[in-house]
């Protein structure tokens, strides 16, 4: 009656209400086990007991099935996430053109609290970033911080995006590359960097940043988590991963801050 | 309180106690043997040793932690023996948590005792031999007693060591709460969510005062030792 | 019965010494540095030398032609190490039985409670060495060293950091241990009373080398020996049986050389007992000296006059059956006209045989 | 050689390594003096400095790193204070790794040196003080010489310490290639890549033959000192 | 001058002592555990006593009432320990050197080469101190105190471990010391030779009270104190000029107690010298003796004559200006008739006065 969920360590406060609602309602009980994907997907490989495994990147959902662990079928795209620019507090590292709107819409959406996407973030008049944006201008000498740009997933659609947008080269030299992308938040939140690269949902609940600009779709791969179920799944693992993509959960995720995915039907055998 | 951390975070704090309890229990006999061993013997393969005691403190945790989730998970060469013959298993347990914390305060552990070990007049031992002790009895009642004090330092180190460790631990055994998530794997899933920090720091805060608990009564316990041994010279 | 031959080189210095000791008390005799701590080092196998042959009783300790290195702790010979090198961890209670634990007999040989008293040090058992005084610690390492019941007993000069009042108890009960027990004994030391009074066999030791070895009156009473000895302590050691108890407090020995009359000797009567008699406590006259303080006048007839470096000259004497030796100025031998042959009074005054001189005999 | 490893990998290489050094050198001192404080002073508050000592031992390294950004970072109250009056930044420059690389290894190197020094016989300090040497010279001239021992194990651990440590560091000043990329950092950034394990393992070789030199010159000098201390006794 | 007070308590032992050091040599006698050591430690610094005053010069060391206690390194005390405590990581050398570093006179005091000849260490030179015998250890250590150019130095039985030719040699450089300089010596000493020897005052101690304390000719001559000293100690110390040189080897003193022929005393004419007699080695006869090998026989008459607790009597004779010992069996005594007043002859040999009775007087 108690099924683990390996999930990537930036899920963990969504989920942990999406848990807690169902267990609430079922009476099974979830063990939610965060860490950062990569180490998730190695120890899976190596045997470790988990039911379900929500990746925050395909690349390590892939290796996994490559691996033959997964329950035929299961696997989803559950969830989509978007890129965003983000500043230090009111005083961005730009004093000027950017300031008043990117400031405004960011207190907004922190403002206005659940309910609030990204989708409304843009809707509330936060720019999308484009080709023209004085990046390196507003930088100056400070840092850009990004989660590791070849490494960490949110650091590799960042650099991807960046490189889209013409923007990467005038700033490479001046990224700070942090080990995942909480880090880099930090960074930001405390200042040490005046801008950075991270997902909408992390922008989201930190006051202390505010979104500049988001990337625009198309300038990088679709950020997408799937999940899926081992192949020696508990039974009750199936029920999880179906409530995980019920329109309760989907509003759980979208208060913070997730894309909701369009919720493929599970193929049953 | 019972209030100011919720049942999870206690378990976790219970966890981690426990770990580092067991982890630095059950080196520390294999930490007195080895630090003997490069302290006094003279042996082929002694600087190997010495390379691999010292290995956990030069590597990225993460890199322990998965060489050890490749030897010892349960497809792992020596996971898969230990499971067969002993019925141990380590991965994904918190023995395996046990098994990570006391390889990463291994070398701190060793290192003192052998300063200790090596502080000792080796004459004092050569007068237990000529009355009659071998060699186990001299290391038993002579040496042993006079390094109580290193013994009770490297025991806190890796206390503390173990009570601190995350990257081999989350890696080998993962964070699995009330199973393997021990206190620092509960502050870094803190630190994942926005503003968690107040909350990591208070468990954080925990952590402090259960080692620095410790730390008081090694520092007791080495000067009633201390005094009870005097001065240096017999 | 302790048979050894040593070599080994130190950096500035080389041992090369062979000597063979019987049941008894061997000294070790020799100068600061002349290699006598590196012997007793190479016995207990604290020290493992270039090349020689160690055997003790029946037993091999080392032989470096055949490989043979017995460890220490199987040797089973005590030592008492020149620094008391006491356990500071444990008690003196717990330093006296130390080795007892270990012993082969389970500590049946010595009298714990005896030693104690005899070392004085029974205030001291629940203290740790840390607070000892330089002679306690030494009282409490000899103890140690005796009870661990061992087959050799090692003393690197035990008696150095004691007053003269504790010394003579512990000689007198390391008399009684050589007679009593069959525990041959290795003791080196600076100083020429503890070696005659204890020594049955005494080796010489000089830079290295052995210069003299045998027993220990043979070499006391032969002028060349004087030297090594160092003249003021140069004398001869007489074998005598206590013969009577006066009541003014003299007892009466029969020596070879005669009677003789000494302040109050203790023992029952018929106890065999050795005097040592330094040269210069003899003097010798022409006539048999009238109205004199000294009690022992003996008829004596001069076998050798040597004549010194300096103004001394040694004069060997046949008392009865037994050999003195007289240290006189070279004014007096020739006044006296002293030479072999001569007839003369060997005068020696009672008080002169001091009580650490009387050891019990063999 | 030089192929293989990329350029990007020589200078994480070379750069852990000035890191290590300068974290090692720079910390002796200070570890040499609270050691000496904290085996022989008494003093108030000299338990809570054992405590603060021991504290990035007991802490899992992500919290480090993160008090060390806000306070050392240039809005921290201490880095703020570090660049107006000294010039010196350490955020995101290697002098920040360094920071933090010294911070996680002082109590390792404290502990060994503070072992050697309780070794000292206090009556060899005695016996110099009669001399007429005063305390800083008794140190500098008994002290200090019979614990290089000591210190050459302390500064050993650090700088194996130094050469692993990844979390503060990279929390700290982060990664960037050519200031703050320490090996650690490389490492880490080839294991979050499906696939990279293998290129993660030939930097964790570098690593390791790095520390095992370290290693190895430490323990043949410490035998060198040890041969001309000679036997324990005076 | 040294003015000391002191009270200390250990768990089972408590010392409060007192005593006056005038400049020269002060000889601290005690038997193994009486408290010599923690004197000298409370001098040097290394113990802080209970309670207590302790002035050197003018200089107030330690006063527990005013709250002074001057740190050890600024106390100027050289101190040889009991145990060597030579640093184990720096040469023979450098540890003679230690101290000169820090000596006011920049080590102006003593000449290095002249010390490290008389203690024979000049081959020892750049060796460690691992690599010593015990006594070599002794030496150097004996060294290093004496050139840190100290105000006061403390000796803690320095000489135990020593080889009787070697202890002769540097007690003659200490008297030297003593006389040359005005560097006062405290001396800690089981042995009355050395004690008797070197000593200008003499404290002499038990179970941590001061028994007796004075100049040590009072104490020596003074058969109250036999007791503390040691029967076979006991005797009396002469004042003597050299007088002259004669051909044969010997050397004539002048005493106050009359002329003494002595074998060969080094020293130029007119030079003050210490004589120790002990009390065995006096003779007295009622008639002049002839014929006898003795040289030195003085007229003297009986002062007091003290029967011991044992058959021995002790004897004290004024000879001339001073005062003798004579110690005799009981049944001599009554059968000479001694007793107050009675008029003998003190027979001495040449050769009982050893070489190492004689000091260089004061
Ligand atoms: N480890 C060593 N290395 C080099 N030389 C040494 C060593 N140990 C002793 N020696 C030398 O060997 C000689 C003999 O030393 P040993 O300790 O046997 O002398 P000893 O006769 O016991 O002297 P003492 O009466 O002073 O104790 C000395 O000259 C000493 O300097
Ligand atoms: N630290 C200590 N704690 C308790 N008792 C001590 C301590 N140090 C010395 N004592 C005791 O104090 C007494 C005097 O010791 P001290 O060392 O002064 O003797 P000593 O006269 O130098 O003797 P020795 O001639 O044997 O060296 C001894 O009985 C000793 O046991
Ligand atoms: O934890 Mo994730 O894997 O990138 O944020
Ligand atoms: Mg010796
Ligand atoms: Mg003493």
């Amino acid at each position: 009656a108690d099924i683990l969920v390996f999930a990537a360590a930036s899920m963990r406060g969504a989920l942990d209400q999406v848990a807690a609602a169902w267990e609430a309602e079922t009476g099974h009980s979830v063990t939610l086990s965060y860490a950062g994907s990569s180490a998730l997907a190695r120890q899976i490989i190596a045997g470790a007991p988990a039911d379900i495994f929500i990746s925050a990147a395909p690349a390590w959902m892939d290796v996994v099935a490559g691996e033959g662990l997964l329950a035929a079928g299961s696997r989803v795209d559950l969830l989509g996430n978007r890129l965003v620019l983000i500043g230090h507090g009111a005083a961005a590292g730009a004093e000027d053109v950017a300031e008043d709107a990117a400031g405004d819409a960011a207190e907004g959406a922190v403002e206005d609290g659940a309910g609030i996407g990204p989708a409304d973030a843009d809707a509330a008049g936060v720019a999308d970033l484009s080709t023209g944006y004085e990046l390196a201008v507003r930088l100056g000498d400070g840092r850009l911080a990004m989660a590791l740009v070849d490494a960490v997933p949110a650091g590799q659609y960042g650099k991807a995006g960046l490189q889209a947008l013409g923007l990467w080269d005038a700033v490479a030299a001046q990224v700070a590359q942090a080990d995942n992308v909480r880090a880099a938040l930090a960074l930001v939140a405390t200042g040490e960097a005046p801008m950075g690269v991270v997902y909408a949902s992390d922008a989201l609940a930190e006051p202390a940043v505010q979104v500049l600009a988001i990337f625009p779709e198309g300038s990088h791969a679709p950020i997408t988590y799937p999940a899926a179920m081992l192949a020696d799944a508990a039974p009750e693992a199936e029920g999880f991963l179906q409530a995980l993509q019920a329109p309760a959960a989907g509003a759980i995720f979208e208060a913070h801050g997730f894309e909701v995915r369009g919720f493929e039907p599970l193929e049953r055998q | 309180m019972t209030e100011y951390l919720s049942p999870q975070e206690w378990q976790a704090v219970s966890l981690s106690l426990q770990v580092a309890l067991w982890a630095t229990l059950l080196s520390l006999p294999l930490g007195i043997l080895v630090a003997h061993a490069l302290a006094r013997w003279q042996f082929p393969g002694k600087s190997l040793l010495n390379g691999v005691v010292h290995l956990p403190l030069i590597l990225p945790p993460v890199v322990t932690g998965y060489l050890l989730l490749i030897g010892f998970g349960r497809r792992g060469p020596i996971g898969a023996l230990l499971e067969e013959y002993c019925g141990l298993v380590l991965a994904f347990r918190w023995t395996g948590a046990v098994l990570a914390a006391a390889i990463m305060a291994f070398p701190l552990m060793v290192r003192a005792i052998r300063l200790a070990i090596e502080a000792v007049d080796p004459k004092l031992e050569a007068a237990a031999a000529t009355l009659g002790a071998n060699r186990l009895r001299v290391f038993a009642t002579i040496t042993l007693p006079l390094i109580l004090p290193g013994i009770l330092a490297g025991a806190v180190l890796g206390f503390a060591k173990a009570m601190g460790e995350f990257g081999a631990t989350i890696t080998f055994v993962s964070n699995i709460p009330g199973q393997t998530q021990t206190l620092p794997s509960a502050v870094y899933a803190f630190l994942q969510v926005p503003g968690g920090e107040g909350q990591a720091m208070r468990l954080v805060i925990v952590a402090i005062a259960i080692s620095m608990g410790a730390l008081l009564l090694s520092e007791w316990l080495a000067r009633v030792v201390a005094r009870r041994i005097g001065a240096k010279e017999g | 019965m302790l048979d050894l031959s040593l070599r080994h080189g130190f950096e500035d210095f080389t041992l090369e010494a062979a000597f063979t000791a019987p049941a008894g008390v061997t000294a070790l005799f020799g100068h600061s540095g002349s290699g006598k701590t590196t012997i007793v080092n190479a016995l207990a196998g604290l020290l493992r030398p270039d090349a020689g042959r160690i055997v003790l009783g029946d037993r091999v300790l080392f032989d470096s032609q055949a490989r043979v290195f017995m460890p220490p702790h199987k040797r089973r010979i005590g030592y008492v190490f020149q620094d008391a090198r006491l356990f500071p961890h444990l008690t003196v209670r717990q330093n006296l039985l130390y080795g007892r634990r270990f012993a082969a007999r389970g500590g049946a040989g010595a009298d714990m409670g005896r030693i104690v008293e005899l070392l004085g040090i029974g205030a001291l058992m629940e203290r740790r060495p840390g607070a000892l005084s330089g002679g306690e610690k030494q009282r409490v390492a000899m103890g140690r060293a005796i009870l661990s019941d061992p087959e050799l007993l090692l003393m690197d000069e035990p008696l150095a950091a004691l007053d003269g009042a504790r010394k003579g108890e512990i000689l007198t009960y390391l008399e009684r241990l050589r007679d009593e027990t069959a525990l041959p004994i290795l003791y080196v030391s600076h100083s020429v009373a503890e070696v005659t009074r204890l020594a049955t066999t005494l080796v010489l030791i000089e830079a290295g080398h052995v210069m003299r070895s045998g027993p220990v009156e043979a070499i006391m009473a032969d002028p060349d020996a004087v030297p090594a000895l160092g003249l003021r302590e140069a004398g001869a050691l007489l074998t005598a049986r206590l013969a009577a108890h006066d009541a003014d407090g003299l007892s009466r020995l029969d020596s070879e050389g005669g009677a003789l009359w000494l302040p109050h000797v203790e023992g029952p009567i018929g106890a065999a007992l050795r005097l040592r008699i330094l040269a210069q406590d003899v003097m010798l006259a022409v006539e048999r000296p009238q109205g004199i303080s000294a009690l022992n006048v003996l008829p004596a007839r001069v076998l050798e006059v040597r004549q010194g470096a300096g103004p001394g000259a040694l004069v060997q004497l046949a008392v009865g059956e037994a050999r003195l030796l007289a240290r006189v100025t070279g004014r007096s031998a020739k006044a006296l006209e002293l030479g072999p042959g001569r007839e003369v009074y060997a005068v020696i005054k009672a008080v002169s045989v001091a009580r650490d001189s009387i050891g019990e005999g063999r």
